[in-house]
């Protein structure tokens, strides 16, 4: 019995290293995105006029098919697939030599590891021979993906990843979309200002990782010029569940308003127990959790609570406004993205999907303006680059900090009940893109 | 050593895998052997304690996490290069594992196990509070810093040559412990400790031992990870589940061989890049390498070496 | 300065939830005592438990707490046929075996609940009010939850040492070839033994899904916690792992007052080697 | 002269008195047999003379230097090995690795290539040379018993420990084993044995000490014993025993 069973055994795990053995390249996992492909080979269609050059650009990224960060960059892809598609459908990128660019999309699944990550942008910039890259979603991952494209001198477009100091390290090819951490929490202390200037004690709490502290080391200093006291200022450890002897420690130091969180489990999971212990703030405004649809579960302990977020549907993003602050305007409206975006997946998008679409706006806009898909004139296009998109103004930092977006704006929303008792987050700040009046202070 | 067949055969595939990408000039060549090269040393240097001296490591990836810190922080901060910045992380986990194994290595079976998974969780958790290393955010090192090595395309042809020596150093030390007075005290130790210390063993020492030198490599592995990654952080030294992986590499190849766990870490690394791609096991790769592991352990518990060495006697000869 | 008041609200919150832990790391302990495994599924189990109760809650509108006691039950049969398994052929084999082939079952939940459930953190929306005693918040769920551990330990201790199943167990426990001369059916009872064990972790973590948000990972962070009560307490000693469980969550609730809270990992594992090394007996144990 | 001494040494177990200020000595050359009922803390001593227990009070003297509490494996470098009663084989080793592992780290201290020549020696005087490469899992219980013995002689002890080598073997073996535990004295290495088979012991040694409750009760040449009213009492608690003392005697 236990003969067989062993050669039983023994079969399997040969099976499974002749399977390993053959010859298996990761497959690239589905790649040109949209319906048709015209592209690739000259049209050999009979013309009067001389056929435009066609040509064909590669953009590579990886995205988290698995692993802990699947969803967030599953609607980050999607919005830089719609954008290839709005592109298909203009007939691609036309350059003022008359070459048309057709643009090809390739990515593989980095399982939201780094190893993957630098592994595949190597491959994606060696044997895919991708033209321009996008980044992974996250801040860690798009920092393994940006040494790769920095030692090989290609142009990333960084998205859903915020942290600064990645442009910190004397990159020249790597320029972000998001918002930085540093500002991700200081409208938050602005609005608080401008709301109750008799409010002074502020309590930062904060999950003691990366991003998070990156976002309250900038956002400390910032309060305590702004003329607030900081009473406490403390890191939880990542996967905390229970704040109970945490509150117990806020309660004491007696705050108005607790700024901080880290991100969706642990920022709803405070919001949650704040709630229960009804800890009597005036405000409180979260990183990440709130800006999540999901953070609507915890019903009454949502109610008030602030979030800051790359982009909201309801921005207020218009070729108006860009007027207004004497920039140029590109790419689809504010409604016109929603809706495309809503009539492919289904759903209204959030701002992952906003960063992706923008990521492949900028980068469209950067090679029109170079006229040439040559790095070094689309680099320079970038860093001359100053205008306002659906997703808010485009500005890289050109200086110490090459390629740090300095141009977006965080918005703030807040939970609140509609009139029907329904869960909804309208923008509360900046007062400009202001759908609704704020809810302070927080009643409990 | 220098007239055994199978330490020139193991030497000469490892060499010859290694500077493939080398010859071809392949980037993507290098970068799928590093990964590889990286888990054959991790889980070559885990058997001298795990295969060799029957001590079950849970915290194995702490010395690969610490090594990279130690190393990180003097290219960083003090500006070393990478070779000596390389040696001090692996020395400073070999120190480590000096001290902490005359501690913990009183504790067996089980109990010793628990004891890795604590110090792992403590190191995570202070390295995470501890502000010299960056504290929770970690360290980067700026671009700037590969102009030194010739720029950072050939900074990371450096790595990988570095990364093949001390491969070839870890499977040449670990045949060389297997082959050796001592290597024969740890498995004696390993099959029964009470009648190795009766026999004349110098258990703690040689136990103590076992444990810095199988903390050396990932220490020396560590540095040149994070080196090559540009940025460390707790999140990314120190991976429990990392450790745990090595461990099913070590068996699913066979513990307490040379060639086992070679050949577990290339398999394993191949098995997971064939169950993520393949669309029919793609959401479940998990569960099936849970399964497959499983399997290896009620049926096949020697490995794959540990079967065939049993099954062809003829194959001793060249497979260690 | 601090006021007394918080370290009492502190320590309070902080044994309540010292109960479920403690009840949590006898569903471990007792595997342990019983057939020297460490059950390295028990965390996923925890979190199959807290899928379970959420499930019946979420779709079929079961009370969390009547729920509890299906999931008790099944946690039982799936702990007999992770025994059957993946248990009960290398029990006798070095510890890496039963180490990884519990480790095995672990990836296969993990892998299978992430397909399944995808690792959006779940919650079980229920509030039982709140009681204020002066600088004290006693949250409803929370009571019942504790209230609920000492129940559960109680009835494992009626079980154990009244039922003639009960006594087997232990007769297992302390000398297995003994008690395979007197004629009890060891396998059956080392099966039963092993499913006590995950019942006990499933209705565990049944009860923290009630206060705290979950996903199939989440089980990860109480498996580790339960290996510092099982310490604390003394490996294989369940009356034990109730008191490192209150030891614990008192240590979880005072060592923020004077700390950085993400000090507390730090000192816990330290306290756990240490244990080890110091009293791996147990405090309660007898050199 | 005395190769080992043993100096008024106590152990207790919790409760149990296991060794109550035993005293003895055991010659250089000679063959001592340690003999007692089940529980007289035979095995006991022989822990306490080979650093697995550290005893409450008392000295361990070898070869004139204090051995008391060190570490089991110092005591086999200096020159004492043992073979247990239970045997130990190290399952997974083949049996020239086994007894390698005495050659190497006993005594001698010897190399990797010196300790197989010298094990090979060894298992050709024991008469398992023929299994050399047999997985020591695999051999039966006599065989086992046999590589036990010679992974203590591969030591090259000044003294070795043999604790009940006999049990279990049919009359053939014992008479075998007997002719190897008198080569090994022969060869210059003194002999402390405890035994059961109490002709077999009588047979072979040249004094014997009696241990009852922990305390040494008598002491003298097999004759001396076999007469010895407070032998004779002690070992009616134990019928196999008073059985084979009776059976002695009369042979």
């Amino acid at each position: 019995m236990t003969r067989w069973m062993k050669t039983g055994g023994i079969l399997v795990v040969l099976a499974m290293l002749a399977a390993c053995a053959a010859p298996t390249p990761p497959a690239p996992t589905a790649t040109p995105a949209g319906p048709a492909q015209p592209a690739a080979q000259p049209s050999p269609t009979p013309a009067a006029s001389p056929t435009p050059a066609v040509k064909k650009i590669v953009l590579g990224f990886t995205a988290s098919q698995t692993g802990k960060l699947t969803k967030e960059s599953k609607e980050q892809v999607q919005g830089l697939q719609l954008w290839l598609e709005d592109l298909q459908r203009a007939g691609g990128i036309r350059l003022p030599d008359g070459t048309v660019l057709q643009v090809e999309l390739k990515f593989y699944d980095d399982e939201s590891t780094k190893e993957r990550v630098q592994q595949l942008y190597v491959k994606l910039i060696n044997e895919d021979k991708a033209d321009f890259l996008i980044s992974p979603y996250s801040s860690g991952l798009a920092d393994a993906a940006a040494v790769i494209a920095e030692q090989y001198g290609k142009i990333m477009i960084t998205t859903g990843a915020a942290s600064d100091s990645t442009y910190e390290k004397g990159y020249q090819h790597i320029f972000q979309i998001y918002t930085p951490a540093s500002r991700y929490l200081t409208g938050a202390i602005d609005f608080l200002k401008k709301m109750d200037p008799n409010a002074r004690r502020i309590a930062i709490v904060y999950e003691n990782e990366k991003f998070s502290t990156d976002v309250v080391n900038a956002a400390k200093p910032y309060a305590e010029s702004q003329g607030f006291e900081v009473v406490l200022f403390e890191g939880y450890e990542t996967g905390t569940t229970d704040f109970g002897p945490f509150i117990n420690k806020i309660m004491a130091a007696r705050p108005d308003a607790i700024i901080g969180g880290g991100h969706f489990q642990d920022g709803s999971t405070l919001a949650k127990q704040l709630f229960e212990k009804k800890v009597p703030v005036k405000m409180i405004a979260l990183l990440v959790a709130p800006a999540v649809p999901e953070f609507a579960q915890l019903g009454d302990a949502a109610v008030g609570v602030i979030g800051p977020s790359q982009w909201e549907p309801g921005a207020r993003y218009s070729p108006d406004s860009a007027k207004a602050a004497g920039l140029p305007w590109y790419g689809p409206t504010v409604d016109q993205f929603v809706s495309a975006y809503k009539a492919k997946y289904g759903y209204e998008p959030g701002y992952h999907a906003a960063g992706g679409y923008a990521a492949g706006l900028v980068l469209q806009k950067a090679i029109e303006e170079a006229g040439s898909v040559e790095t070094e004139k689309v680099k320079a296009a970038l860093e001359k680059m100053d205008l306002m998109t659906f997703y808010g103004r485009i500005r890289f930092d050109t200086g110490k900090a090459h390629g740090k977006q300095i141009g977006h704006e965080m918005v703030y929303l807040q939970w609140r009940k509609d009139a029907s008792g329904n869960l909804i987050r309208p923008i509360i700040w900046p007062e400009a893109a202001q759908a609704a009046k704020p809810i302070y202070p927080l009643s409990r | 050593m220098w007239r055994s067949i199978s330490w020139w055969f193991t030497f000469l595939v490892l060499l010859g895998a290694g500077l493939w990408p080398i010859a071809s000039g392949s980037a993507t060549g290098r970068e799928d052997m590093f990964l590889i090269l990286m888990l054959v040393t991790l889980a070559s240097s885990l058997n001298i304690l795990l295969g060799y001296t029957g001590y079950v490591n849970f915290g194995h990836i702490v010395f690969f996490g610490l090594g990279g810190y130690v190393g990180f922080y003097l290219m960083h901060r003090h500006g070393w290069s990478l070779g000596p910045a390389m040696i001090a992380g692996g020395l400073a986990t070999a120190a480590l594992a000096l001290i902490l194994g005359t501690i913990i290595l009183r504790l067996r079976g089980a109990y010793f196990a628990l004891a890795t998974i604590g110090i792992h969780e403590a190191v995570r958790a202070f390295v995470a509070n501890f502000e010299p290393f960056g504290g929770a955010t970690g360290m980067s090192l700026n671009f700037a810093v590969y102009q030194a090595y010739g720029g950072a395309a050939q900074a990371l042809w450096i790595a990988y040559g570095v990364l093949l020596v001390v491969t070839l150093l870890t499977v040449g030390i670990s045949f060389a412990v297997k082959h050796s007075k001592f290597g024969l005290g740890l498995m004696a130790i390993r099959e029964d400790e009470d009648a190795a210390l009766v026999l004349g063993v110098r258990g703690p020492w040689a136990k103590t031992m076992a444990y810095a030198l199988s903390a050396l490599f990932p220490g020396m592995v560590g540095v040149l990870f994070f080196f090559k990654n540009g940025n460390i952080e707790p999140g990314d030294a120190f991976r429990l589940h990392l450790s745990i992986e090595t461990l099913v590499m070590v068996m699913l190849g066979g513990q307490g061989t040379v060639w086992g766990p070679i050949l577990g870490a290339a398999l394993y690394e191949r098995l997971r890049g064939y169950l993520l791609t393949s669309p029919l096991f793609k959401s479940l790769h998990l569960a099936f390498a849970g399964m497959l592991l499983l399997l290896i352990i009620l049926f096949v518990p020697a490995g794959v070496i540990g079967w065939l060495r049993a099954r062809f006697p003829a194959t001793r000869r060249v497979i260690a | 300065m601090v006021s007394p008041g918080v370290w009492i609200a502190s320590l309070i919150d902080g044994l309540l939830l010292g109960f479920v832990y403690g009840l949590a790391a006898m569903g471990l302990t007792l595997i342990w005592g019983v057939m020297r495994v460490i059950n390295l599924a028990h965390g996923p189990i925890i979190a199959l438990g807290m899928f379970g109760v959420y499930l019946l809650f979420a779709h079929a509108g079961v009370n969390p707490y009547l729920g509890l006691l299906v999931i008790a039950l099944m946690g039982l049969l799936f702990g007999i046929l992770v025994y059957a398994i993946a248990v009960h052929r290398v029990l006798n084999a070095p510890h890496l075996s039963t180490l990884l082939a519990t480790f095995s079952v672990n990836m296969m939940i993990i892998g299978t609940g992430t397909a399944l459930f995808t690792t959006t953190p779940r919650n079980i929306d229920i509030s039982l009010g709140r009681l204020t005693i002066g600088p004290v918040v006693l949250l409803g769920t929370r009571l019942l939850a504790a209230l609920a551990a000492v129940l559960i330990t109680g009835g494992l201790y009626l079980f154990l040492y009244r039922t003639t199943l009960g006594k087997m167990v232990r007769a297992v426990a302390s000398n297995r070839a003994a008690a395979e001369l007197m004629g009890i059916p060891s396998t059956r009872v080392l099966a039963f033994s092993f499913g006590l064990g995950t019942m006990l972790a499933a209705a565990a973590g049944g009860l923290i899904a009630t206060f705290f948000p979950f996903t199939i990972l989440s089980g990860g962070t109480y498996e580790l916690k339960s290996f510092v009560i099982c310490v604390l307490g003394g490996l294989g000693n369940p009356t034990g792992a109730l008191l490192g469980g209150l030891i614990l969550g008192a240590l979880e609730g005072l060592i923020p007052i004077a700390l950085p809270v993400s000090w507390v990992p730090v000192i816990e594992f330290l306290l756990f080697v240490l244990l080890l090394l110091l009293r791996p007996q147990g405090l309660l144990g007898e050199r | 002269m005395s190769l080992l001494e043993i100096q008024g040494v106590s152990k207790r177990f919790g409760g149990l008195q296991a060794l109550n200020r035993v005293s003895l000595h055991v010659s250089e050359g000679e063959i001592l047999g340690l003999i007692g009922p089940n529980g007289a803390g035979k095995t006991t001593l022989f822990n306490v003379i080979n650093g697995v227990y550290r005893p409450e009070e008392g000295r361990v003297i070898f070869r004139g230097q204090e051995i008391t509490g060190r570490p089991p494996y110092e005591i086999a470098r200096l020159g004492i090995a043992r073979a247990h009663q239970i045997v130990r084989p190290l399952h997974e080793l083949t049996v020239l690795e086994n007894v390698m592992v005495g050659a190497c780290f006993g005594r001698e201290n010897r190399s990797l290539r010196e300790a197989r020549e010298i094990a090979l020696a060894v298992l050709e005087q024991v008469g398992l040379a023929g299994k050399r490469d047999v997985e020591a899992a695999r051999l039966n219980v006599a065989e086992k018993k046999r590589l036990e013995l010679a992974r203590a002689l591969a030591a090259r002890p000044y003294l070795i420990l043999l604790d009940e080598v006999l049990a279990g073997l049919n009359p053939t073996e014992v008479a075998t084993m007997l002719e190897v535990i008198r080569a090994i004295r022969a060869s210059g290495i003194t002999v402390l044995m405890i035994e059961h088979l109490m002709h077999a012991v009588m047979n072979i040694s040249d004094r014997i000490v009696v241990l009852d409750y922990g305390e040494v009760i008598a002491e003298g040449t097999p004759q001396e014993i076999a007469h010895h009213p407070r032998v004779i009492e002690a070992y009616l608690g134990d019928p196999r025993l008073s059985q084979s003392l009776l059976e002695a005697h009369g042979g």
